[in-house]
């Protein structure tokens, strides 16, 4: 079994934050798992985004250009990946940011109002944790409780954010 | 008319227009462009005094002053 | 054995170095190993060592140049163009024969190119992009772990050859994260047991003096000479190759570096497919690997090679050489900052068997 | 309804990659309007840096050469020497310039080209991510001085060393014709610093020699703060250890 | 051609260049090459061009990039440190596509080394001694008429192709006196002619950018491959190899550059012992003439192949893919500014045929 | 008798290669001379450059490196971090120093690096033979302009460029503790660089910073005049452009 | 036929000259001819040597290694040099400056007291134009008159030392 | 005894030394050494005032002065 992602966003949307999430949970799971991040050449706006790979064997390219999942938290984040997901794979749409609709029938289409939900939760900055919630639900890879450990063990230094946060998983996690 | 023309999509939304306006005229919008900033908008086009400030201290050119 | 942390490879690679005894570190910015001298910086004065964020990629090699011949264990790392710029730098290591640690993160060239991953600096690496005839004992590690287990060795071989170690990386192994596991610290030795190093303490006695001007050929040919047994040396005890299902394959894949990893997916997809193929991945690609392509060259059952490169075709140069015409050598490159796919050796492989 | 401000035609319609707020934006227009000003617009050639504005030549809407890492004053002189009455300016960031570039920048001033250097002193490496520049201020925090910026250690053993002020530094040599320190923190120091780079050019046009404007500059990016908070920053602390002024005119000095 | 006159090796080449319509020279001193930038320094001003003494080799390149990109004839020297420090602005130069002639007059390494005549920048020059895959029109002469006559077409084949044109001299090219004699002048065309170069006259219609850097893969990857056509263009119409005597040998000699005339003294007088040997010597090489190996590696009569260079053996690699195992190939090298001699050439045949 | 005077112990007996009259032979005795006095001989690294005085490492009898051309700062530099207590000394000319080494000069002065640099300035390219150096005088002879420099033409067009002043250039930055200039021409003169250098290592080994030395010398070879004459010309002309005097010194301005 | 020699001296003393002289006399005979320097690192004083070669075919290795002729100026130049005359060859030595005999029976040895002659001429500096006049006797290679016509050639433009200079090499000629 | 000693085979005839005594003692002899260069030589070493300017001035270090 092995889960290629890709999470694309702008960068400062935490989406390679959104991977390490991801990652770590892989490990918990003794999985062997790769992250590899890709920039513009902009430092600030621009586009960022990484690949994911959670894997029972070694893990070969690191690069996914095929996905068995794909979140996307801008509008050209959409365009970008919607045709590299794979037959039957899904994509996560930040619907809060994203008003156009992804025209595939052979694949899972999942619309997140990410940032809406985030601010509803309390912390306009944390799209991405719902959208993390909301990856684990409709994708799985690693489990309710390994996400949650993981959340824990990140903000373990934070501890004043960690109910936001949770809160913010929760609320993606589920989303319906 | 307006005699401070905002170019939406050249806008980052930085705000040292903001801070050069002596009429402190512009602002922060809530509308943000296609790269995901917020655009800035002038809260008073009457008001303006056309000085140019804001738009000689706009990096992105994004503004266009008439008198 | 410690226990597996995640890092991102530039990291690891430096946290690899500081745990092989590395102590001083000379470097420049440039994407995509900007993380080595970043985390250098503050990591190496915590061992002691020293950090100079050099003026230039030139003037960074020839600090390596003075402090490793003042018996210090050194690194610098930097990216195709800055490698480019240490050309000559490493071309008076090699002469005055100095131990030290050299990483080139390979982006895309030629010219200010790109900053995605290549193996473009192959040629440069092993060929000798310096003037003059010299070799280092050179590594392309295809895993992070790989590579920091390189590192935390690379200075005793360093050392005991008296040649730099070179790792020639990209961007892919730089800007990886993966879980990774380290050894205990060593220490740097103490220069002063280092016969070839200046200490100062040498007035009147033997005096050390690191060189590498010989004006007369009766003096210079020699050195050359000396220099040439070193490297022949290196044939024989430092060869480091994988070799992976090779034993009844009829297809040999090979390619060196994070390529390989790549690779690696390819055989075991086509394996599944019933197809019979294998991979050599060169783990050093100074010493060449030679005698393993010979040894599958002249195997009966082998048909053909495919050599997989992010560059033009440069190590198939050296896979020629020792397939020396017994099999065809096929070659599949991407350029240009494109990592190749496992799809795409899937799909060139069922071409050429076809 | 007359327009009284507008985009450059010197500058192209491409946007810019810079973060918001950066003030690379702010000296490209005035280079550009300075040259139609002095119609130039069909006689001139610029050279972009390595460094954030490594793609100026997308911006400047004029025939540009990409220089490597540093090297852009040999560059614009050997382009001065093929188009003599051509004006050639290159634009550079400290770290390309003052650091890297250090040997190309003295003697391009020395042989006393006649071409126009703007030098964007932002105290950092931006375009690879903030780490410390030869200009970078003592006890300013960078990615490779994560504790800021310490010259020496107690004991007197470096550790990041000083940092370096270009424009004193160039006005040692007979060759600069002109040198002045400016900054863009606010409309009335934007419009100082294009009055520099004009007479930079016009100097240029007049083969007095060589033309160097340092521009002090913002990066918030890498700074990790807002635009304007840059601005104020450059204010009150960069010019501390920069001053403005002219550092060598040889116009007022033949007065 | 007007009548011969005996010239020093490095100043027939600059004379050669300004006939060729040479009128910007951009270098730095560095023995053995010194008398072409001395030459330049008055003798390019008389015919209405420039020159500049740059700070470094370093700078001088980068001017060479300047200069060419402002559509100019421009030329640069230096000898071997010197070429290690161009590394990067060759590689800049190759992507930016600018035409331009470079020397090398190859002094013995690595490292400050000698002063004397080598090849050991052999490699450096045709394998990329520069980031990424590029090449350049590499001609390696071997008498100073013939280098005359090569500079002289070079502006307008590094024009025809944009790619440097590279000499591959050597000590004893630059410092050898011999008579030589030189076609009429050539006048550099008008780099407004040039749709290249930026002339400062583009405003808002076609601007020129002189440029090599390509972020994006999608860009780069189908820049590269452009580079990679036009080097196969040059193979097929660029590609020149003198060859001595070859149809009856049964021993072929060969080796580039200056190596070439002792090989040929060598030959003389083998045949003149009724030893059947002959030479091949390659005078561009890159392209490499390897049909021309092939060739006589095919042939019946064909027992071996010695290869002679100045180095550790650089050539042979090329000399092998394309022999390709079918023929043996020996090798003879001095090394550290030694020039081997004929009588050296002949015992070493002597010692193979037995 | 006594003996008052003889070869200092830190130098070898190998004879140098250096041209019958050249101050190289001269300044090498003086740093010799300085580090016995001074109680460094067991602690002292020396670096040598490449120019004439590139079998300099045959000389010094001392543990020593030869870098590569220019880059004897960065060399001694890093040896410095090394070996932080021992004296650390680089000796160049001024093609290495002040043409190809400018960015490693200067950076190494701007850190505030405790390495003694003794900068021969002869106005020429000695071992290459005689092409123009970045400190030959206007209208002096060189190999690579014979009919004298000239900084630039009727026009204003640069033909050779100006000469570049060291000492000056390096004064302007933080880093430097002491920096002097002085000249060879006769036996008082001598006895005054020597308390200069000596007084650089005083410095040095007292942490107190980056030291540098420039010495007037002269090249009767590429000069084509005899020894005598040669020191007459740093005398008469070569002061005129290179002024001696101290240009930096911390101690003094502390007091 | 081809004339391999080797001209070697102090800096200074004028070898590469004599070379030059030999190189142009070629030239006028329509031979095919090459002039090698070999310096030491040395800018002044040190030994400079140059290897010339006048052939009827085209020159091959113009670096001379075994000698037909070898001219030496000074002292070192003879210790290096006399191995390398070919049996059969010609020594010319430098006897002003040159105290030691050549050991050896197979070449022909000349003396020639070049300095010496060079003063009683009236020119102290013209010591190799003594050695060219004795090499043109002793050696050949280029006639005597091809001789004369290369140092009127080479001293056209100076008249006013053309006079000294032909005595000089008449005395060398003149030998004995 | 001499008070200036020089070593034959170091000195290179530059003159530097002649220059700077201040008693006009050192002179150009008329011997030269293996190298081919004519030595210098004290003219009178009893009117030498052993002031070691000569020797300070020596590039080559071919000079001893005792008193
Ligand atoms: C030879 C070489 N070394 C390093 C780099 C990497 N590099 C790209 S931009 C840059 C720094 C630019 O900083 P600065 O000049 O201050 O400009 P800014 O980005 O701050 O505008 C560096 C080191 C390179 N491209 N080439
Ligand atoms: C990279 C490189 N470029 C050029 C040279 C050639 N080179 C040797 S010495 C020298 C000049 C030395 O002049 P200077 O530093 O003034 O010292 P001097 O000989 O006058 O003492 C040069 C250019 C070299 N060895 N390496
Ligand atoms: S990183 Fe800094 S200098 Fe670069 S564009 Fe952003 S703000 Fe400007
Ligand atoms: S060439 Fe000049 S600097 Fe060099 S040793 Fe001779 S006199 Fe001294
Ligand atoms: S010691 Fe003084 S007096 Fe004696 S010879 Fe020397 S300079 Fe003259
Ligand atoms: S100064 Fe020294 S080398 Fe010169 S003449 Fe006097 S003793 Fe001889």
């Amino acid at each position: 079994m092995e889960s290629r992602i890709v999470i694309s966003g702008f960068g400062g949307q935490g989406v390679l934050t959104i991977g390490k999430y991801i990652v770590y949970g892989g490990m918990n799971a003794q999985k062997e798992v790769s992250w590899m991040p890709s920039y513009g050449p902009e430092m600030r706006g621009g586009t960022a985004s990484c690949s994911v790979v959670v894997s029972d064997r070694q893990v070969g390219s690191p690069i996914v250009t095929m996905a068995d999942a794909v979140v996307v938290m801008n509008k050209p984040s959409l365009s970008k990946y919607l045709p590299k997901v794979k037959k039957g794979g899904t994509i996560l749409i930040n619907s809060s940011l994203i008003d156009t609709k992804a025209d595939r029938q052979d694949i899972n289409v999942v619309y997140v109002p990410a940032n809406d939900l985030a601010v509803e939760c309390g912390s306009a900055r944390s799209a991405n944790i719902v959208m993390f919630g909301a990856f684990v639900k409709k994708v799985g890879v690693i489990t309710y409780e390994n996400a949650i450990s993981v959340l824990n063990d990140s903000f373990a230094k934070k501890p004043a954010v960690l109910e936001t946060i949770l809160k913010c998983f929760e609320r993606g996690y589920n989303l319906d | 008319m307006e005699k401070v023309k905002v170019d939406f999509e050249a806008c980052k939304g930085c705000g040292l227009c903001v801070m050069a306006c002596p009429k402190k005229l512009m602002q922060i919008g809530s509308k943000s462009n296609n790269k995901g900033y917020f655009v800035v908008e002038c809260s008073d086009q009457n008001a303006c005094i056309s000085c140019t400030s804001c738009a000689r201290m706009c990096p992105d050119s994004a503004l266009e002053v008439s008198k | 054995m410690s226990k597996k942390i995640l890092m991102k490879g530039n990291e690891a690679i430096a946290e690899g170095a500081i745990r092989g005894g590395c102590r001083y570190f000379f470097g420049y910015p440039i994407t995509p190993q900007n993380e080595i001298p970043e985390y250098m910086s503050w990591r190496i004065r915590e061992v002691g060592g020293d950090y100079i964020q050099a003026e230039s990629e030139l003037a960074a090699i020839n600090m390596v140049y003075g402090a490793a011949g003042a018996g210090a264990r050194t690194l610098t790392s930097s990216s195709s163009p800055g490698l480019s710029l240490k050309q000559e730098g490493i071309s008076y290591i090699c002469m005055a024969e100095l131990p030290c640690v050299l990483v080139n993160m390979t982006r895309s060239g030629p010219g200010l190119g790109g900053i995605q991953p290549s193996q473009g600096d192959y040629f440069q690496t092993v060929k000798g992009g310096g003037h003059g005839d010299y070799k280092m004992l050179t590594y392309a590690p295809s895993t992070v772990q790989e590579a920091v287990d390189i590192l935390y060795d690379a200075f005793d071989k360093s050392e005991k050859y008296r040649v730099p170690v070179f790792i020639l990386g990209d961007g892919l192994l730089g800007q990886i994260m993966e879980p990774v596991s380290f050894k205990p610290m060593k220490e740097m030795p103490n220069p002063n047991t280092k016969d070839y190093a200046t200490t100062g303490k040498h007035h009147g006695k033997e005096r050390r003096i690191v060189n590498s001007l010989y004006i007369e050929p009766e003096i210079c040919e020699p050195k050359n000479l000396e220099l040439q047994k070193k490297y022949k040396l290196l044939e024989e005890k430092e060869t480091l190759c994988e070799e992976y299902l090779c034993d009844d394959a009829e297809i040999i894949i090979t390619g060196f570096g994070t390529v390989g990893r790549i690779i690696r997916t390819a055989v075991d997809d086509l394996r599944a497919r019933g197809i019979k193929v294998g991979m050599i991945r060169p783990i050093t690609i100074f010493p060449f690997p030679g005698e393993v392509y010979k040894k599958y060259a002249n195997k009966q059952s082998v048909k053909l090679f495919l050599d997989v490169e992010l560059n033009a075709g440069q190590m198939i140069e050296d896979v020629k050489l020792n397939v020396a015409g017994k099999k065809p050598v096929e070659f599949l490159g991407r350029l240009g900052g494109y990592v190749v796919s496992p799809e795409e050796i899937i799909e060139k492989v069922m071409e050429v068997i076809k | 309804m007359q327009t009284v401000y507008k985009k450059s035609e010197m500058l192209t319609s491409n946007p810019t990659h810079y973060c918001p707020g950066c003030t690379h934006g702010i000296a490209h227009k005035l280079i550009a309007e300075s040259v139609v000003e002095l119609g130039l617009m069909d006689n001139v050639i610029g050279v972009a840096p390595v460094g954030c504005a490594v793609f100026a030549y997308n911006y400047f809407n004029c025939d540009m050469q990409e220089a490597a890492h540093g090297r852009a004053p040999a560059v614009a002189s050997a382009i001065k020497r093929v188009h003599k009455d051509v004006a050639v300016f290159s634009y550079q960031g400290d770290g390309d310039l003052a650091s890297i570039g250090m040997a190309e920048i003295v003697h391009a001033a020395t042989r006393g080209e006649n071409i126009t250097v703007v030098f964007i002193n932002n105290a950092i490496y931006g375009m690879t991510g903030g780490q410390m520049a030869p200009t970078t201020l003592e006890g300013q925090k960078a990615t490779t001085c994560i504790y800021g910026r310490q010259p020496r250690s107690e004991e007197g053993d470096v550790v990041n060393g000083n940092p370096v002020r270009v424009a004193e530094l160039l006005a040692t040599l007979d060759g600069p014709a002109y040198i002045e320190r400016v900054m863009l923190t606010d409309p009335a120091n934007v419009m100082k610093a294009k009055r520099a780079i004009k007479k930079a050019f016009e100097y240029q046009m007049a083969k007095k020699g060589f033309t160097f404007i340092e521009v002090m500059s913002s990066c918030p990016t890498n700074w990790y703060t807002s635009p304007i908070d840059a601005l104020n920053i450059v204010k009150t602390q960069m010019i501390k250890k920069y001053p403005l002024g002219v550092f060598k005119d040889i116009g007022r000095e033949a007065k």
